[in-house]
């Protein structure tokens, strides 16, 4: 039981931790470039997926791993 | 438009506000030679000289021909861009040669907006009249030449041409443009501030003949042939554009003695000087 | 060794929350609005990265023909580089005033939520109004907040 | 007409006489596509397989938060894979099922490849995704895939939290997948022996019993479960940390249809061959940690780190790296560094010993499933058109060096004489246009 709890502590102090780091909604200039976007150009990434896909056994992890494809 | 104009630029340099005032210069004598009615190779000159004959108008005469057709309507035809004509009877040389009536009837068939056929952009305007866009073509310059200086900087930019004016903004520190206006015997110059949009001013300042102690300002009445007496000297507008603020201190003089009363019923936001 | 692990984990997570604790802001205008006082301002917080932003200035541009010299529009820029925001300013002209906020001094000031950010301030400086985000469905709400302030103004018998 | 509008009327009357009016106005919410397309061509050494992937992606901005996107992606595939069996002395013959009845032969001591392999494949995916709170979006689409001898259809649903001023943001990933496979010829039953018709590697004396022609049973099908729950967490003005955990069960037929195992004596000649078999079901776990960091007030900096478990026994780790240099206003530079190892599957093998096909549970002779590291190596250039539109070009060089797992010990002497694992090399190359239509 002890363990349990630990784990919930961290995570909460964990999340309320994050609630200080990050930036002021003033100085999100370089966050909202379109370089900087978590997504920045997905149909690239989408072809990259299906290459790896096809030629190795781990995929997404970005997104969703689904290949949708026989890939053989 | 033989006002001389200036441009002022809120913490330009000198180099730059030169080139910009030489395009603001460049668009206002465009436009003058456009339309200028003493020029004989323009838009206006064909129409004036077409005897009766359609003319087709270029895009931007187009425009302002429509913006005319509702000031016409606007101002129940005492806006009317055909009154050109009555200069032929009225010379406002500080005379007394005040035109009688039988000079004002021979030259009343020749005005009036609702006799000209204005299917865009064809115009077709009866032999003998005339159509004069100087009632406000100084203040529509200024207006396009503050429209260009804005696309070429985001500083604050005043244009001027003879006391109608148009700002972009406010200054830098995000003060008001002081602006003097010129009351003919009157030594001071009283102030106003303007924020943005434009300001205009129209008066009997220069030109008006005057006879048996009433004075005739160079303020005619298209409907009726006659100048307007018995108003004040100087109106002022400040108004969105230096265009808008034009047509409404026209107007104004032109309703004389109520000229206070019309500018209220238009909410407009100006100052008279009686 | 794990409880050794666990208690530096928990410590490196703690450690940024201290140092970023935000200043407290006075609730006093500050030094760059006092020039308006007397009149009811309408502040919005503005950047050439903001998106929304740009969405907002022709509809802020009609204020001033709309409520005359009662009402002060400054536009607030928080753009690092001046030139992000003239290159904005090319293609969305303001017809207000600007004022340049580089560090956010203003915007830590009253610790804007999100950008863009509107504030209405009443002849006193005191904030009377604050909205986030622009959306053109909501422009009659922001008006109505601006009404209401300059009828505040009205009432309190302030300089037209 | 009442005076207040009448005013009005002049004021808008003058804006269009001066044209403001119309510049004001200018940005009517018009709907307007932003349209990815890209193109890749894949190009593997030695005659393996190419690939040409052109790909289209309209984005519709509905204005409120609310995008629709569709996207279409066609893929063309020839060339040649492994077919799992083992190089021999003497020429070996299979009656390839990927593309056609006809026979291929495989010269001595080269790697036996399907090259009667010729794949055309189309997919379609639609999403749409909405704000349903000041600080929740949901997003749902679904994908259509066909090819001739696979048909995948799937769906999924995401919902994505903003908190603490957009600073944090969780969100939770399902996505359903539903696969047909329907291999020429049916699908063989595993670790069966494969007909080799005519003069197969070695005399086969056990020829007939027990054969399978490849005419196996009737449709497979699997199902494919991905949960997805990620947190992005902005850690200053400059860099942001993204963080993923993602679990993927597959149930259902997991093998490839045209895969087989070479058995071979102690010699290590193949005496015969047999399907591949894969268990019926698969659990993937997945971390993945990526960092981003906006540098010199210029540049961006991307790494991320993945690694990935499953019941197969198998164990991967990935790097990915680029560093976007925008060298000049309108132009960057992308180097691109990955580096991938993966562990083998329990069941792989190079080949099967004499008799083992009977005792095995499972077993496949997939590269994929063995045990290797690569390398991808390439730069993006890119930049944007005064007309707003983007364009980019990247070239990668991919290379896989496997690692020798799975060889039976009886005949690994005799082996040892063969290239069991000849490694892959590719080309990659890929062109990008975004453009607003």
């Amino acid at each position: 039981m002890k363990r349990q709890t630990l784990l919930i502590t961290v995570v909460a102090l964990a999340l309320s931790a994050c609630s200080s780091i990050g930036a002021k909604p003033w100085q999100r200039s370089a966050l909202a470039r379109p370089d900087m976007q978590v997504d920045a150009d997905p149909v690239l990434a989408g072809l990259d997926d299906h290459i790896y896909f096809s030629k190795e056994a781990s995929s997404g992890g970005r997104g969703f791993g689904g290949g949708g494809c026989g890939c053989n | 438009m033989a006002s001389p104009c200036e441009v002022l630029i809120d913490g330009a340099s000198s180099a730059q506000t030169a080139e910009l005032a030489h395009l603001a210069a460049a668009e206002v004598w465009r436009i003058e030679a456009h339309w200028s009615r003493y020029r004989k190779n323009n838009i206006v000159h064909r129409i004036n000289t077409a005897g009766g004959k359609p003319v087709k108008v270029d895009e931007e005469t187009a425009r302002f021909l429509d913006y005319a057709q509702h000031l016409y309507q606007f101002s129940d035809g005492l806006f009317d861009v055909t009154s050109g004509v009555l200069r032929r009877i009225w010379t406002f040389d500080g005379s007394d040669r005040v035109p009688d009536a039988r000079q004002i009837d021979a030259i009343l068939p020749l005005v009036g907006w609702q006799k000209v056929d204005w299917q865009s952009p064809w115009l077709r305007m009866p032999a003998g009249m005339e159509i004069d866009f100087g009632g406000i073509g100084k203040e529509y310059a200024v207006d396009r030449a503050l429209g260009l200086l804005r696309a070429q900087t985001p500083l604050p930019v005043l244009v001027n041409c003879g006391g109608d004016l148009a700002a972009s903004g406010p200054h830098l520190d995000g003060s008001d443009w002081q602006v003097g206006v010129e009351i003919p015997g009157r030594a001071d110059t009283p102030l106003m501030t303007l924020r943005a949009g434009g300001l205009a001013s129209s008066g009997d300042a220069h030109r008006y003949l005057l006879k048996d102690g009433v004075r005739y300002p160079h303020v005619l009445d298209p409907r009726s042939g006659r100048a307007v007496t018995g108003g004040p000297h100087t109106v002022t507008v400040r108004a969105s554009s230096c265009t808008e603020a034009g047509v409404l201190s026209t107007l104004a003089l032109l309703h004389g003695p109520q000229a206070e009363d019309y500018l209220r019923s238009c909410g407009a936001d100006a100052a008279v000087w009686w | 060794m794990r409880r050794g692990f666990l208690a530096a984990f928990v410590g490196l997570l703690l450690m940024p929350a201290l140092a970023l604790a935000a200043p407290p802001g006075g609730k006093d205008t500050p030094q760059a609005l006092k020039q308006f006082a007397g009149k009811v301002v309408y502040v919005d917080f503005w950047a050439s990265w903001c998106a929304p932003c740009a969405e907002s200035f022709p509809w802020l541009n009609t204020l001033q023909d709309k409520y005359g010299s009662r009402l002060v529009v400054v536009g607030v820029n928080v753009d690092e580089n001046q030139k992000d925001a003239d290159r904005f300013l090319q293609r969305h002209p303001a017809r207000f005033a600007i004022l340049r906020d580089p560090k956010g001094e203003l915007a830590a000031h009253y610790d804007i939520p999100g950008m863009p950010t509107s504030l209405i301030l009443d002849e006193n400086g005191a904030l009377v109004h604050l909205h986030s985000g622009f959306r053109n469905g909501d422009i009659a709400e922001y008006e109505a907040a601006i009404t209401r302030a300059l009828s505040g103004a009205a009432r309190a018998g302030a300089t037209p | 007409m009442q005076l207040k509008n009448r005013r009005q009327s002049l004021t808008a009357a003058t804006l269009t006489l001066l044209g403001t009016a119309a510049a004001g106005g200018a940005q009517a919410d018009g709907r307007s596509w932003d349209i990815d397309s890209a193109v890749l061509v894949y190009s593997e050494s030695g005659g393996r397989v190419q690939a040409i992937e052109p790909v289209v992606k309209g984005t519709l901005d509905l204005g409120g938060e609310r995008y629709f996107s569709a996207k279409l992606v066609f893929d063309s595939l020839t060339g040649a894979s492994p077919n799992g069996a083992t190089p021999a002395s003497t020429p070996q013959t299979f009656t390839g099922a990927s593309g056609g009845g006809r026979a291929s032969v495989t010269p001595a001591f080269e790697t036996p490849l399907d090259d009667r392999f010729k794949d055309t494949r189309v997919q379609g995916v639609l999403d749409y995704s909405f704000p349903v709170s000041a600080n929740g979006t949901l997003g749902f689409g679904g994908t259509v895939s066909s090819e001739y001898d696979f048909l995948s259809a799937g769906a999924n649903l995401r919902y994505a939290h903003d908190l603490f001023q957009n600073n944090t943001t969780l969100s939770v990933g399902l996505s359903v997948e539903a696969d047909q496979i329907d291999p020429v010829g049916g699908a063989p039953e595993p670790l069966t022996r494969v007909a080799t018709g005519g003069g197969g590697g070695g005399d086969d004396e056990g020829e007939g019993e027990g054969e399978n022609e490849g005419g196996g049973g009737r449709t497979q099908s699997k199902t494919v479960t991905d949960l997805v729950l990620g947190l992005t967490q902005v850690l200053g003005p400059r860099s942001l940390l993204q963080l993923n955990y993602s679990l993927s069960a597959s149930s259902g037929y997991q093998n490839d249809p045209y895969k087989l195992l070479s058995v071979v004596g102690s010699d290590g000649e193949p005496d015969y061959y047999v399907w591949e078999s894969r268990p019926d079901s698969r659990l993937k776990h997945a971390l993945f940690a990526r960092y981003k960091l906006f540098s010199f007030n210029r540049d961006v900096v991307d790494a991320s780190y993945r690694y990935m478990t499953d019941d197969w026994g198998i164990a991967s780790s990935t790097i990915d790296l680029t560093y976007r240099w925008n060298f000049a206003a309108h132009h960057y530079l992308e180097p691109h560094l990955r580096w991938y190892t993966q562990t083998a599957a329990d069941f792989y093998r190079v080949a099967l010993y004499d008799g083992e096909d009977q005792t095995v549970a499972h077993a496949s002779a997939d590269p994929r499933l063995g045990a290797f590291d690569a390398w991808t190596a390439g730069v993006k250039l890119g930049g944007t058109l005064n007309s707003g539109s983007d364009w980019s070009a990247r070239l990668e060089w991919y290379q896989q060096q496997s690692k020798l797992t799975g060889v039976p010990a009886q005949a690994a002497d005799g082996l040892s004489k063969f290239d069991l694992q000849p490694d892959l090399s590719a080309v990659m190359f890929t062109v990008g246009y975004r453009f607003k239509w």
